[in-house]
């Protein structure tokens, strides 16, 4: 839309229309102070150089008035400014359930993708085009960004928890991704690629990447493995709440917390138990804290979410 | 232009220069004004050390590979950084300009405590050499913001002797905001109302307010990084159920502030330049004296605009940005008032103009981009990209780096006694002007392209814009350099200055230059606001109520 | 007993009560820096309470109840001792002054002796981060976190208590012995009052934050 | 003892406390009340701690701790009387800390995850 203007980025995403749009108001109307400004201090300045014929007589004195003036006139444009940047924001960071979900891994210098049907990549993450992407983003060390400057979409990375991220990619091709967050020595080289497909190429490319198990059957088998289907699972004698279902849902707490189960939240369970003790529970569960890898909870992570597809009835 | 008067004949003291030659005469000083040249020559060196910093990154960034080494790159933007903020603009103006001329300006013969004020010079400087101390064990490569769990846990480098010597800075700004305020409060002379005070020393108290709140919380911040660090503390390791996002708010809540530090000043003296040489009362006292204020108190509501992108929660980031164009509101009221200032002027172009023009004109471009950064949607973009590193610095060197010379040229002949040459000021100041936007303006373009801050190599196509800039910064180089070399010459060539050269009316003007000791003979008595100056036929009231006709 | 010492105030000032006002006042700006100061570690220690109530209430059991209580008393008894030294400076009780100052330090150095003995008892409870700790299983993993606050707020406000300590001591040594203390001029013994009971002041906010929360 | 506590109701009700406390005047009464009283206040905070409140605990420790502040700063410390903006510069401190605590509050109070007491 805007690529008549010079040095114009490439813009590939839903986000990247919607922030254009706003940066091009942004410009113009900052142009235009510019240019306020410049000409008034060209104007006087030559018109009231010393020496200049141009009368100096009454003085403006009262100056209030003109102070209210541009005082209000930029608040209000500001306002607008404001209201329509929050708008975008707020619709561009509260990530909506997508189409897909890929989980992120982030450590010092690379980028580590792992799509749902099990397939993993390195510093390049493929994408379907035109189906809204959710990306769960985790970093195994110190805070990195996900930046992918055609998406204009940038999100840092925090570790220790979970940060998500979502766009709709729209052309395919090729796009650079960046880590914005300086994260050491080979900051500069932590990048990679994004490469957006039409979707059944994209569904070729998942299966020439070969169908392993799924995150969700890699995540079951460390749930048999860690024991947590000793107490969670179905036949389990042990009193701990049933993990069916769970994903999303708001969970009431032993202390009278109510919290949504989402990521990060059953991520913080897994962790640290002892501060999510459900409500009509005992506090029994180890913590697991230092002992699961991000990849691990990734796996797990999915395999409760995929709890709630089936049916409530066929419980692990 | 300047007006030729004798020296005030009542007056047979010994310049401040001439009370005294030894060493220990200058060492163990309480005469501001001397602290005040001590300080000078501090910030000066630290500036070209930082400069040289600078210049590593611009030179390295000349290829799209990198010429340095990466390890070395990082180090040298993080010495960069930290050199330039601390150790230069938070001090640039307060320390130099402010330290020689709040207690004249408002007809005191001194500072409230000369010696708080000679132990903060001190103490800046033992800050400094713990730096270049941390940099020569082999310096840090965090950037000067230590986001953690980088610097607690993962940098293999010298974190805690620069946290450290952050910490003892903090001690020196403490003790210059808390002279300032105590001065401005107490020491006013006979006259000097609240709503007569210069716009600068406006400034400056309302920048030792930041400084005095703002301080204390980044050195707790520094206290527990340093624990974390050397004793594996876990306050910021999430590992352990610490937050990292803490030490960014604790960071940001003097960071952010740290921002009006720099600029605040540099308002206070365009302000009086501007009005200077336009020879007019400047446009809306009131309203300028207002917002400064008010600059400094919204300052502290804006901080987590640097964590837009960082995972703080969109009601707070909502907040934050609304708080963030408030903040711009008065600094928008005084660019226009400046601007309006000019208006039946006599306007004189002269070096301190030059810069003061310069500095309105890359304020205002710093401010706009300023703005679109505060937009919440836009900085989910533009975030820790070139285009906030082209914004801050054109607010921190177009700006703060700007208002510093045209201070220094304006009052050189009152610190010094001697006129500097016009010609060549003039073009260095135009120089300075040019250079900069050549510098920084490609910073822009290669932002809004998507390049990162901090990246030591980048893709081939951003090369022309990296060039470009490294090209600019050359040409800024030799503008500061400049003034070292004619400023230094006029020292001892330049013709001798009256007490007033530029028929100002400030107080300072109603010394002699350079001022003795104890600035004033007899304590003057203000009977006039600043800045009577009547564009009409020429002639000034300077505040003790002379009247000069020009 | 009047001395015959008198006091010129500085050439910046007008008189000696100016003078005394804006060392007043430059006491209370740095105090202002010192509520921010000690304010921020406080802000991490309620964020962190917040986040781990339960994990805090089981750490802070492990605190020396008894130290923090007795140290309060001696803390506020001391900060009257520090009033009563500036009340009779004021009025001229030269040797009233002096002995209710040297009840201070001794308040003083008592409140640091039970803070010696106090750290002592957490080393041997091996609640010392770093250095000899250990974490026990319903504390894990952020119980950790309230011994740093602990060991840093407790060391900062023994720093300032030091500071108030030699800050008396000066005052003893220097000012008063050349009789420079007059009910005329008593402001540098006022701004060491203000000073010391703003230590005080900290201590009141973190013996609830250590001592209080989550006893019961 | 210049400690007036005038409770001065003109037709406009209003309540006027003068607490300025001059040390060359008062006597030492008040400052031994005024210890009285803070002790007592600490005996109350220490009651509460095991009263088994809750988080209103916390409240009320907190709150007394604020009101002996209030105590140690007038009697103690004198915070009214000349020079007369003594009380800008200490609240101005208490009001900048406040900004930190609450506006840092507020991200984390409004986060997904921040645990809800309800």
């Amino acid at each position: 839309m805007y690529h008549w203007m010079p040095f114009w980025p490439r813009t590939a995403a839903n986000t990247g229309h919607a922030i254009n749009s706003l940066f091009v108001a942004e410009l113009a109307l900052s142009l235009a102070v510019l240019a306020m400004v410049v000409g008034m201090i060209a104007s006087f300045g030559f018109v009231y150089r010393r020496g200049s014929a141009a009368s100096r007589a009454d003085l403006t004195k009262k100056t209030w008035h003109f102070e209210i003036g541009w005082t209000s006139a930029t608040f209000l444009l500001f306002l607008v400014a404001f209201i329509w940047g929050s708008y975008v924001y707020i619709w561009a960071y509260q990530t909506p359930p997508g189409n897909l979900e890929i989980y992120v891994v982030a450590k010092q210098f690379m980028w580590k993708f792992e799509h749902p049907g099990g397939q993993r990549e390195i510093d390049t993450l493929h994408v379907p085009a035109g189906q809204s992407i959710r990306l769960v983003l985790a970093s195994e060390d110190v805070i990195h960004a996900l930046y992918i400057p055609a998406f204009r979409l940038q999100r840092d990375v925090i570790p220790g928890t979970y940060e998500t991220l979502w766009f709709k990619a729209e052309r395919p091709g090729t796009y650079r991704l960046e880590c914005a967050e300086f994260c050491g020595t080979q900051h500069a080289h932590m990048d990679g690629a994004v490469i957006v497909m039409p979707p059944p190429d994209y569904a070729r490319w998942l299966a020439e990447r070969g169908i392993h198990e799924s995150l969700a059957e890699q995540g079951e088998k460390l749930f048999r493995a860690r024991g947590c289907s000793g107490c969670h699972g179905a036949n389990s004698t042990v009193h701990a709440p049933s993990l069916v279902g769970v994903y999303g849902t708001l969970v009431h707490l032993q202390d009278g917390t109510v919290r949504r189960a989402d990521e990060k939240y059953l991520r913080e369970c897994i962790l640290n138990p002892r501060s999510f003790t459900v409500a009509g529970y005992p506090p029994v569960m180890p913590d697991f804290s230092g002992q699961l890898s991000e990849d691990d909870l990734i796996e797990l992570i999915a395999y409760i979410r995929s709890l709630n597809s089936q049916n409530a009835g066929s419980a692990p | 232009m300047s007006v030729e008067a004798a020296q005030p004949a009542d007056f047979a003291q010994p310049s401040y220069l001439d009370s005294g030659h030894t060493i220990r005469s200058w060492l163990l000083t309480t005469d501001h004004k001397r602290i005040a040249m001590m300080f000078l020559a501090s910030i000066t060196f630290w500036f070209f050390i930082g400069g040289m910093a600078a210049t590593l990154v611009r030179l390295s960034l000349a290829t799209p590979d990198g010429l340095l080494q990466p390890d070395i790159f990082n180090r040298a933007f993080t010495m960069h950084g930290i050199i330039m903020v601390w150790l230069f603009l938070i001090p640039s103006i307060p320390a130099t300009l402010g330290n020689f001329f709040v207690p004249i300006m408002i007809g005191a013969h001194d500072l409230a405590f000369p010696r708080l004020n000679l132990l903060s010079l001190y103490v800046f400087n033992l800050s400094g050499l713990v730096v270049l101390y941390a940099v020569l064990l082999g310096g840090v490569d965090t950037g000067w913001y230590f986001y953690t769990p980088y610097s607690t846990l993962y940098s293999n480098s010298y974190v805690f002797a620069a946290a450290m010597a952050i910490f003892i800075n903090g001690y020196s700004s403490i003790l210059t905001g808390l002279n300032f305020v105590v001065t401005v409060h107490k020491l006013r002379a006979p006259g000097m109302t609240w709503s007569r005070l210069p716009l600068f020393v406006w400034a400056i108290y309302a920048v030792s307010v930041v400084m005095l709140l703002a301080t204390p919380a980044l050195a707790m911040d520094m206290i527990l990084l340093g624990a974390d660090r050397i004793m594996g503390l876990g306050m910021f390791d999430p590992s352990r159920g610490g937050d990292p996002l803490l030490w960014q708010h604790m960071f940001w809540f003097y960071s952010h502030p740290a921002v009006y530090i720099m600029i605040l000043p540099g308002m206070g003296v365009v302000s009086e330049v501007i009005s200077c040489y336009s020879r007019r009362p400047i446009f809306g006292y009131g309203g300028m004296a207002t917002s400064m204020m008010a600059i400094a108190v919204l300052g502290f509501f804006v901080w987590a605009h640097h964590m837009f992108t960082a995972g703080i929660s969109i009601y707070s980031a909502v907040v934050f940005s609304l708080m963030s164009f408030v903040v711009g509101v008065p600094s928008a009221i005084k660019v226009f008032n400046w601007t309006v200032s000019l208006h039946k002027g006599s306007i004189i172009f002269d070096a301190p103009m030059i810069y003061a023009i310069g500095f309105i004109l890359l304020f205002t471009i710093g401010g706009l981009t300023g703005l679109m950064l505060a937009t919440l949607a836009v900085d989910i973009h533009v975030h820790d990209t070139y285009f906030v590193v082209a914004h801050f610095h054109y607010i921190m060197v177009g700006g703060a780096v700007s208002a510093f010379f045209a201070g220094l040229h304006y009052w050189w002949p009152k610190i010094t006694g001697r006129l500097y040459p016009e010609a060549v000021a003039r073009f260095t100041a135009l120089l300075t002007f040019v250079g900069f936007n050549v510098t920084f303006f490609p910073q822009f373009v290669l932002g809004y392209l998507g390049m990162p801050r901090r990246y030591y190599a980048y893709p081939p196509q951003w090369q022309s814009w990296n060039v470009l800039s490294s090209a600019g910064a050359s040409i800024l180089a030799v503008a500061y350099a400049l003034p070292l070399f004619y400023l230094g010459w006029s020292l001892l060539y330049g013709k001798r200055a009256g007490p007033n050269p530029w028929g100002a009316t400030g107080l300072e003007w109603t010394t002699p230059s350079p001022p003795p000791e104890h600035n004033f003979a007899v304590t003057p008595v203000v009977t006039l606001g600043p800045y009577s100056y009547d564009p009409e036929d020429g002639s000034y009231r300077t505040q003790d109520g002379t009247h000069y006709a020009l | 007993m009047p001395s015959e010492y008198t006091v010129e105030p500085h050439i910046q000032y007008a008189s000696l009560e100016h003078q005394g006002d804006s060392a007043q006042d430059c006491m209370w700006v740095f105090l202002a820096t010192e509520t921010v100061f000690f304010g921020a570690i406080i802000f991490t220690y309620f964020l962190y309470r917040v986040f781990y109530s339960a994990e805090f209430d089981v750490a802070g059991k492990d605190a020396v109840f008894w130290c923090g209580s007795v140290n309060i008393g001696i803390l506020l008894t001391s900060s009257l001792t520090m009033v009563l030294a500036v009340n009779s400076g004021a009025q001229g009780r030269r040797r009233a002054m002096i002995w209710w100052l040297i009840a201070t330090m001794a308040l003083g150095f008592i409140f640091m002796a039970v803070k010696g003995y106090e750290y002592y008892q957490d080393f041997t409870d091996r609640v010392v981060p770093a250095v000899n700790f250990l974490m026990k299983p319903e504390e894990a993993p952020a119980g950790e976190l309230f011994w740093d606050f602990y060991w840093i707020a407790t060391a900062l406000h023994a720093i300032h208590l030091t500071i108030g300590l030699a800050l008396i001591a000066y005052v003893l040594l220097w000012r008063i012995r050349r009789g420079e203390i007059t009910p005329e001029y008593y402001q540098p013994l006022e701004v060491i009052a203000i000073y010391w009971s703003f230590v005080d002041t900290v201590w009141l906010f973190l013996y609830p934050s250590i001592y209080l929360l989550g006893r019961s | 003892m210049a400690v007036s506590l005038s409770l001065d109701l003109p037709v406009g009700a209003v309540v006027k406390l003068n607490l300025e406390v001059d040390a060359r005047k008062a006597g030492p009464a008040l400052f031994v009340i005024a210890w009285a009283f803070l002790l007592v206040l600490t005996g109350i905070s220490i009651w509460t701690a095991f009263l088994g409140l809750g988080s209103w605990a916390a409240v009320l420790e907190y709150g007394i701790a604020a009101v002996q502040t209030g105590i140690l700063f007038t009697f103690f410390m004198r915070l009214k009387g000349p020079p007369s903006v003594k009380w800008v510069f200490a609240g101005s401190g208490f009001f900048w800390l406040s900004v930190l605590i609450g506006y840092s509050f507020l991200d984390y109070a409004t986060r997904s995850g921040w645990p809800w007491h309800g």
